[in-house]
């Protein structure tokens, strides 16, 4: 499967107007998206999964300084500049599924207004109407479903059109924010389910969430794995091997955290984000999983890669 | 608005101004028509003065310069002192042996607008109603001389008066109206006449809408029909927007203060008219307060005014100084000697001698009284504003503190025994005894005669006193003019007041074409009425 | 809610009322100056006496205001003497000219608050943002007659391009070309004194509404920023909008009577300076209860207008 | 925040600057304004008179200092007035409650639904030219702002701590209201205070300029405007341009020292001037 877009070294920072301290929102952060296929990217809420997304799509506010490469084929998507990524990549080529579907649509317009207008500009020369009700069709939605206002919509049927919006415009790559944020356990799996759909119709798929739960029961939704912490990826790979096997204490502890792992908190607090040092920010929190190797290198075996494995730990 | 809310584009949002305008035009009542150009037998004035309602009863005309309706005679044109001429009556009736009984002969070849016949019948229903208390009609008290008025056989009318008085016939300029519409006696405000007026007058008010008068040419009028066949009048109050309207040309003629009148001057096809006025403004001294009432302070004062400079400069030079309330216009009742000379020094003198010493801040003290009083003035009327401070500012330099205070008709009335006021006299000029009379005799101090503004100083001279009355009852000319050069002579000795300047009343007119205007002495209350309009039955169109 | 808001504007009409009768009784005004006018002065007291006995203003002032209030409500308003006519009759013939003045006024300030305050939060920090908010507050230290004055001077006087007063060139006939032209320049003063409070208010809205998410998710599904602005933006920025420009109905009756008295506009605001510079008294109490009616009609109508243009908002009245 | 400073060091450096021209002008002078010169009227700018002459002819940049006097003057006294006005029915609204908080809000509303500067000429004209009824017209339609931010104010303070504590010590609700309630609410009212000064500049200058207000001799921002309506036809443009600057000038320096304070107290966001 060729890859649809190749993230490395993405590292963003917000300048802050007191004292000019700066919040490190995500450091050397790489990864591939792979057509067919979905990479979850999991972690603890605030640790700027979020920014990801935003910044693959340039649409962070003005104080944030975005640096690294974000291949979309030969198209470096934080090189680009503004009408190229207005003009082709955003909602055509990289479409984004955003977080709360209920505040995503403008509230005094229908949904199907909001979805014509966007094969309107997006599809030229296609039926706007036509192709509104067969993406609604796509996504589980009656068309009736579209003449509704957005408050007028229950919380997985507004998840399901901004995936249709998301879809409207034929995206190579889907970036999904916290898609399954406050809906109930049904709803979480058919929204995974989608993405699913999404992924095997040859799309590349970005599942940003903090339910590592909702993965183990859909082994399916994911891929790939990237478990991200304070910024950085701490562990990427298959989905089912780094779930299996973690080969990162933070997984592990993760993983502990659930019920099924037998609900062990994750000792300490996440740490904040402003004028974070250097180096292995996780053992900080735990020193006494053991010294790590301090080094805030990526150990690489395979299709599996670790950041400061703990010292003496097997080969990489 | 639509459900979904369409955002107004730059497209829509003009149109939605374009409706709005149209919706604006499209609701202007009135006929579209066609647009009116320039017809040449047309006149469009602007009147700085209300349009007054137009009922005799309610004071319209009292001085015989109404449009629509005649009075039993009328004032002839000219310089100086205007004669009366016959109007509704063959001839200015005389006065029976007594002065007291006067016989009025009528027209019979005149008819009402309506087409109602004139006769005796309807000149006594008006004077009737005038003094009818039910019409409470504000000019009784100018007619409390008449005893009773009736008609005697078909052509005549007889005035019955309570005392010999010989300026009666200026009494006759009052317009008349038909007795059908002052059949039924009730309040002169709520008459039909006001806005519907029924006259035998050269003109016939065609049209009264908000702010705009419009009078047609009566083309059966017993002195033949006006040539000018429409008059539009229309009521534009602030001084400065009739002066901008009248340079942009959009009316024939307008009435405006001096000094404004004065930019017009040099603006071709505009003329500049002035027309003299027994129309005077005076400074009243209350007798009562001991500042004013003091005769050494009121001559100082009469001394202390600067009256050329206020004439030059207030004025723009249309006004002649007042030092009596007789201008030289009266000809040989006019008493030139009676002058006081522009003498500060002389004043400053008379207040010293009187005791009045001038303390540390310049204002002068007397056995502990400051040598101060109020001047009220009426704010809206820039004119008596500028003259009251002209005056405050005379008066300081000789050390008087003259407070000035801007006070409204309802509040002024009840004041003015207690303080000065800025006043304008001269209602009606035709006659020495209706231009003094009310203004000085001492009748007029006890309580409950005539209204605040008789004998405005509470001024009480026996010598004055028995002048006027001489001036009022006797039948002969030298008689009158021995007792009113001793009511000026006496009024200079010991001013109850100090008289400023008589105004010439401007107009500006826009040249037409018209001929036939006449000067004419002036009242004190005018406005588009008077001024070269006043005889606009007898103009001439020469194209 | 309409119909509830609506009875609430009984007490308030009428506690207005009683509270100018109550201040025109405590009040050293007489009613006969209105009558007599300069007559006033002249007249005797015995005429005096008189004639306030026949119009009965002599009486106590609840008296007086039980007659006014039940002739009010059988349509007679009383007869106003500043004008010589019947209070209903001024109103018939003065209101639509207000009414057309004040539309037009609010029609333009609306949309130049629209075009100009859109343009400047979606261009944020362009040069017609960074004078916006400058000028605006320029603008709004000047009171309306001071800018009526400038504009007399300037296009009236100085330019002489327009005509300053009136409704019509005098003496012709009343038609849409002549209201038209004689309408341009009140009506531009009047909306150049409403237009910044409105403008400033348009574009903080629409820079909050720019922050929201529904917008932010707009922009990412690649639309463009004319679509983002206009389509997304405007809408929700607009809904407080409406309300405030109900909020704003007091200010825009004072401006009409600066503009009014300034142009000597034949309207209904020129006319409450004129029965207060004259105290025609049933002229001014029946005016001040048509523009207070005015006034809470004009924010219920706004409020309504908010509720059915927001879906969101399920209204009872 | 500089901006917000900056605002306030501007604003309060023109204010001095008007008030220090409007109190030291006349004093200095010394001219008695009443002493007027009609042959020197309506001169333009010159050495001898800067702002040029006025009607009466006299100096304008005198007149014009007397006038911001006045109209500053009468604005500090109705902004104080209706200031304590409203913080008292505020204050005392909100510590009685019940009916009567109901009933005074409703007076509030009905204050409000008419436009102030009616109100301000109803009352003018009955009781035309007393500078009395001209800051009475202006106080009265102006305290409801403050009374509404106080009430706020004061019926959020009531369930602080330290009041309960007092009224457990047997305080009375009057004695919390005066001793605790109000101090602490002064900050706001010497804000709103402050935003209603230019809203009294105006409506003082428009009453006069309407011929409601001040006396025509007196001299005001208002009575001088007024005035230069007739004079502009006669060339006299310096009549309106210098008093206007100095209404603009006051009315923006006011608003930004009042503007600039309400951000300090956090306010909720009113536009600064409205008649």
């Amino acid at each position: 499967m060729s890859t649809a877009l190749a993230v490395s070294g993405l590292t963003v920072r917000f300048e802050l107007p007191r004292r000019g301290s700066r919040v490190h929102a995500a450091t050397d952060v790489s990864f591939d998206l792979r057509r067919g296929r979905v990479l979850a990217l999991v972690g603890e809420s605030g640790c700027g999964k979020s920014v990801l997304a935003s910044a693959l799509l340039r649409l962070l506010p003005g104080n944030a300084t975005v640096t690294g490469r974000a291949l979309l084929g030969e198209l470096d998507l934080l090189a680009a500049p503004g009408r190229v990524l207005r003009g082709e990549v955003r909602g055509r080529r990289v479409a984004l599924v955003p977080q709360s579907a209920a505040t995503a649509l403008t509230p005094v317009r229908t949904a199907r207004a909001q979805l014509e207008e966007t094969v309107r500009e997006l599809v030229p020369g296609a039926d706007p109407r036509g192709r509104a009700d067969e993406l609604a069709h796509r996504v589980g939605l009656q068309p009736g479903d579209l003449d509704r206002y957005p408050h007028q919509l229950s919380g997985g049927m507004a998840q399901r059109v901004v995936v249709a919006l998301a879809l409207a415009g034929d995206p190579e790559v889907v970036l999904a924010d916290e898609p399954t944020a406050g809906l109930d356990r049904p709803l979480v799996d058919r929204t995974l389910g989608l993405l699913r759909e999404v992924a095997d119709g040859g799309r590349a798929v970005l599942l940003i969430t903090h339910d590592l739960g909702a993965l183990l029961r859909t082994p399916a939704a994911a891929d790939d794995l990237a478990v991200m912490y304070a910024g950085r990826l701490l562990e990427t790979g298959p989905a089912r091997e780094v779930l299996a096997a973690p080969a990162h204490d933070y997984t592990r502890d993760l993983l502990g955290a659930l019920p099924s792992g037998g609900l062990v908190p994750v000792p300490g607090a996440p740490p904040s984000l402003t004028d974070l040092p250097d180096g292995c920010a996780y053992h900080r929190r735990r020193p006494d999983a053991g010294p790590c190797d301090g080094g805030d290198v990526v150990h690489r075996s395979g299709d599996r890669a670790t950041r400061c494995r703990p010292a003496g730990a097997g080969p990489c | 608005m639509p459900r979904s809310v369409r955002a107004p584009s730059a497209r829509r949002a003009a149109a939605l101004v374009a409706v709005a305008l149209l919706a604006g035009a499209c609701t202007a009542p009135g006929s579209g028509g066609e647009e009116a150009g320039e017809d040449a037998r047309r006149l469009v004035l602007a009147d700085a003065y209300e349009p007054e309602p137009l009922n005799p009863v309610a004071g319209h005309g009292e001085t015989g310069y109404s449009k629509v309706y005649d009075g039993l005679v009328r004032l002839a044109g000219g310089p100086g002192m205007p004669e009366l001429e016959p109007a509704l009556a063959e001839e200015v009736p005389q006065p029976d042996a007594d002065a007291r009984t006067w016989t009025v002969l009528l027209r019979d070849d005149v008819t009402f607008s309506d087409g109602t016949s004139f006769g005796p019948e309807d000149v006594v229903a008006t004077y009737r109603a005038v003094l009818d208390p039910a019409s409470a009609s504000p000019i009784a008290g100018n007619f409390a001389m008449v005893e009773s008025v009736r008609p005697v056989g078909e052509r005549t009318v007889v005035f019955r008066l309570a005392y010999p008085y010989a300026a009666f016939p200026v009494k006759l300029l009052l317009g008349i109206a038909p007795s059908e519409a002052l059949a039924t006696p009730g309040p002169a405000e709520e008459s039909e006449l006001n806005t519907r007026p029924v006259g035998t007058g050269p003109f016939v008010l065609a049209e009264r809408r908000g702010d705009r008068s419009v009078y047609r040419a009566n083309p059966d009028h017993w002195d033949g029909a006006p040539e000018v066949e429409e008059l539009v009048v229309e009521h534009v109050p602030d001084d400065n927007t009739r002066a901008q309207r009248m340079a942009a040309g959009e009316f024939d003629g307008t009435t405006l203060p001096p000094l404004l009148a004065g930019t017009f001057a040099d603006r071709e096809g505009m003329t500049v008219v002035g027309h003299e006025s027994a129309d005077y403004r005076s400074v009243s001294l209350p007798a009562g307060s001991p500042v004013t009432g003091d005769p050494a302070v009121r001559r100082a004062l009469n001394h202390a005014v600067d009256r050329d400079a206020m004439v030059r400069s207030i004025l723009g030079g249309r006004g002649e100084p007042a030092f009596t309330p007789v201008p030289e216009v009266f000809g040989e009742h006019h008493d030139p000697g009676a002058v006081f000379a522009h003498d500060p020094d002389r004043a400053r003198r008379l207040l010293d001698e009187d005791g009045w010493v001038p303390g540390p801040d310049g204002v002068r003290v007397r056995e502990g009284v400051r040598a101060e009083f109020t001047l009220m003035y009426f704010p809206e009327e820039t004119l008596r504003r500028d003259l009251a401070q002209a005056f405050a500012s005379d008066a300081l330099a000789v050390g008087v503190e003259v407070d000035l205070e801007a006070v409204d008709r309802p509040q002024f009335r009840p004041r003015i025994p207690v303080d000065a006021g800025l006043l304008g006299g001269g209602d009606v000029p035709y006659d020495p005894d209706t231009q003094l009379y009310n203004g000085l005799h001492s009748v007029y101090t006890r309580e409950g005669v005539g209204g605040p503004f008789d004998n405005p100083s509470d001024h009480v001279d026996p010598a004055v006193d028995a002048a006027l009355d001489a001036g009022r009852r006797s039948l002969d000319p030298q008689e009158r003019v021995a007792a009113y050069r001793t009511v000026q002579q006496r009024f200079v000795a010991d001013p109850p007041a100090v008289m400023l300047a008589f105004l010439e009343h401007v107009y500006v007119m826009r040249d037409a074409g018209w001929a036939g205007q006449e000067p004419v002495l002036e009242p004190h209350s005018h406005g588009v009425s008077w001024g070269p309009w006043w005889n606009l039955r007898e103009w001439r169109w020469e194209g | 809610m309409a119909a509830r808001r609506l009875l609430l504007a009984l007490p308030v009409l009428l506690g207005v009322s009683v509270a100018v009768f109550a201040a025109a009784a405590a009040s050293p005004f007489d009613p006969l100056a209105g009558y007599l006018g300069d007559r006033y002065l002249t007249a005797g007291q015995e005429v005096q006496d008189r004639i306030a006995g026949e119009l009965g203003t002599d009486r106590a002032w609840w008296v007086q205001y039980g007659w006014w209030l039940g002739e009010l409500l059988t349509g007679d308003l009383g007869t106003s003497r500043s004008y010589a006519q019947p209070v209903a009759q001024v109103v018939a013939e003065r209101l639509p000219w207000t009414l057309l003045l004040v539309g037009v006024a609010l029609a333009l300030a609306v949309v130049l608050a629209l075009l100009l305050g859109t343009w400047s939060a979606h261009r944020r920090g362009g040069w017609v943002d960074r004078l916006v908010t400058p000028v605006c507050l320029l603008v709004q230290a000047v009171p309306p007659f001071v800018v009526a004055l400038g504009a007399v001077s300037v296009f009236g006087l100085a330019l002489g391009w327009l005509p300053v007063a009136g409704l019509t060139d005098a003496g012709a006939e009343l038609s849409a070309g002549q209201v038209a032209r004689h309408l341009v320049l009140p009506a531009a003063v009047l909306a150049v004194s409403q237009l910044p409070w409105l403008l400033l208010n348009v574009r903080e809205s629409l820079l909050r509404a720019l922050a929201e998410d529904h917008v932010v998710a707009a922009r990412a599904r690649g639309l463009s920023e004319r679509t983002v602005v206009l389509r997304h933006a405007l809408p929700t920025a607009l809904l407080p909008f409406v309300t405030l420009v109900g909020a704003r109905l007091p200010e825009l009756v004072v401006g009409a009577v600066l503009v009014e008295e300034v142009f000597s506009w034949p309207g209904l605001a020129q006319a409450v300076v004129t029965s207060a510079v004259e105290v025609d008294f049933p002229l001014l109490a029946f005016l001040t209860l048509l523009t207070t009616a005015a006034v809470l009609l004009g924010s219920l109508l706004a409020d309504v207008a908010y509720v059915l243009l927001d879906p969101r908002v399920s209204a009872d009245g | 925040m500089a901006e917000r400073r900056g605002r306030l060091v501007a604003g309060v450096v023109l204010l001095a600057l008007l008030v220090g021209y409007a109190v030291v002008v006349p004093w200095a002078a010394g001219v008695d304004d009443r002493v007027t010169d009609f042959a020197a009227a309506r001169q333009g700018p010159s050495p001898a008179h800067p702002f040029g002459t006025d009607s009466a002819g006299r100096d304008l940049f005198v007149r014009t200092a007397a006038g911001l006097r006045v109209s500053l003057l009468v604005a500090v006294v109705c902004a104080v007035l209706s200031t304590v006005l409203g913080a008292l029915v505020g204050a005392l609204s909100a510590a009685a409650g019940g009916w009567a908080d109901r009933l005074v809000m409703r007076l509030v509303d009905g204050v409000n639904a008419v436009p102030h500067l009616l109100l301000g000429i109803v009352l003018v004209a009955l009781y035309r030219g007393s500078l009395v009824a001209i800051i009475a017209s202006i106080a009265l339609t102006h305290w409801t702002q403050v009374a509404r931010i106080v009430r706020a104010e004061v019926l959020s303070l009531r369930d602080r701590e330290h009041v309960d504590a007092a009224v457990l010590a047997g305080a009375g609700r009057w004695w919390v209201t005066r001793r605790h309630l109000l101090p602490a609410v002064l900050p706001q009212a010497l804000v709103a205070a402050t935003l209603l000064l230019p809203h009294a500049v105006w409506h003082e200058s428009t009453l006069s300029f309407l011929g409601l207000g001040l006396p025509p001799h007196r001299a005001s921002l208002g009575t001088l405007l007024e005035e230069a309506r007739s004079s502009l036809l006669l060339g006299g443009w310096w009549t309106l341009v210098f008093p206007a600057l100095g209404l603009v000038l006051a009315t923006l320096a006011v608003a930004a020292v009042g503007s600039a304070l309400r951000d300090r107290a956090a306010l909720p966001r009113r536009a600064v001037v409205e008649l």
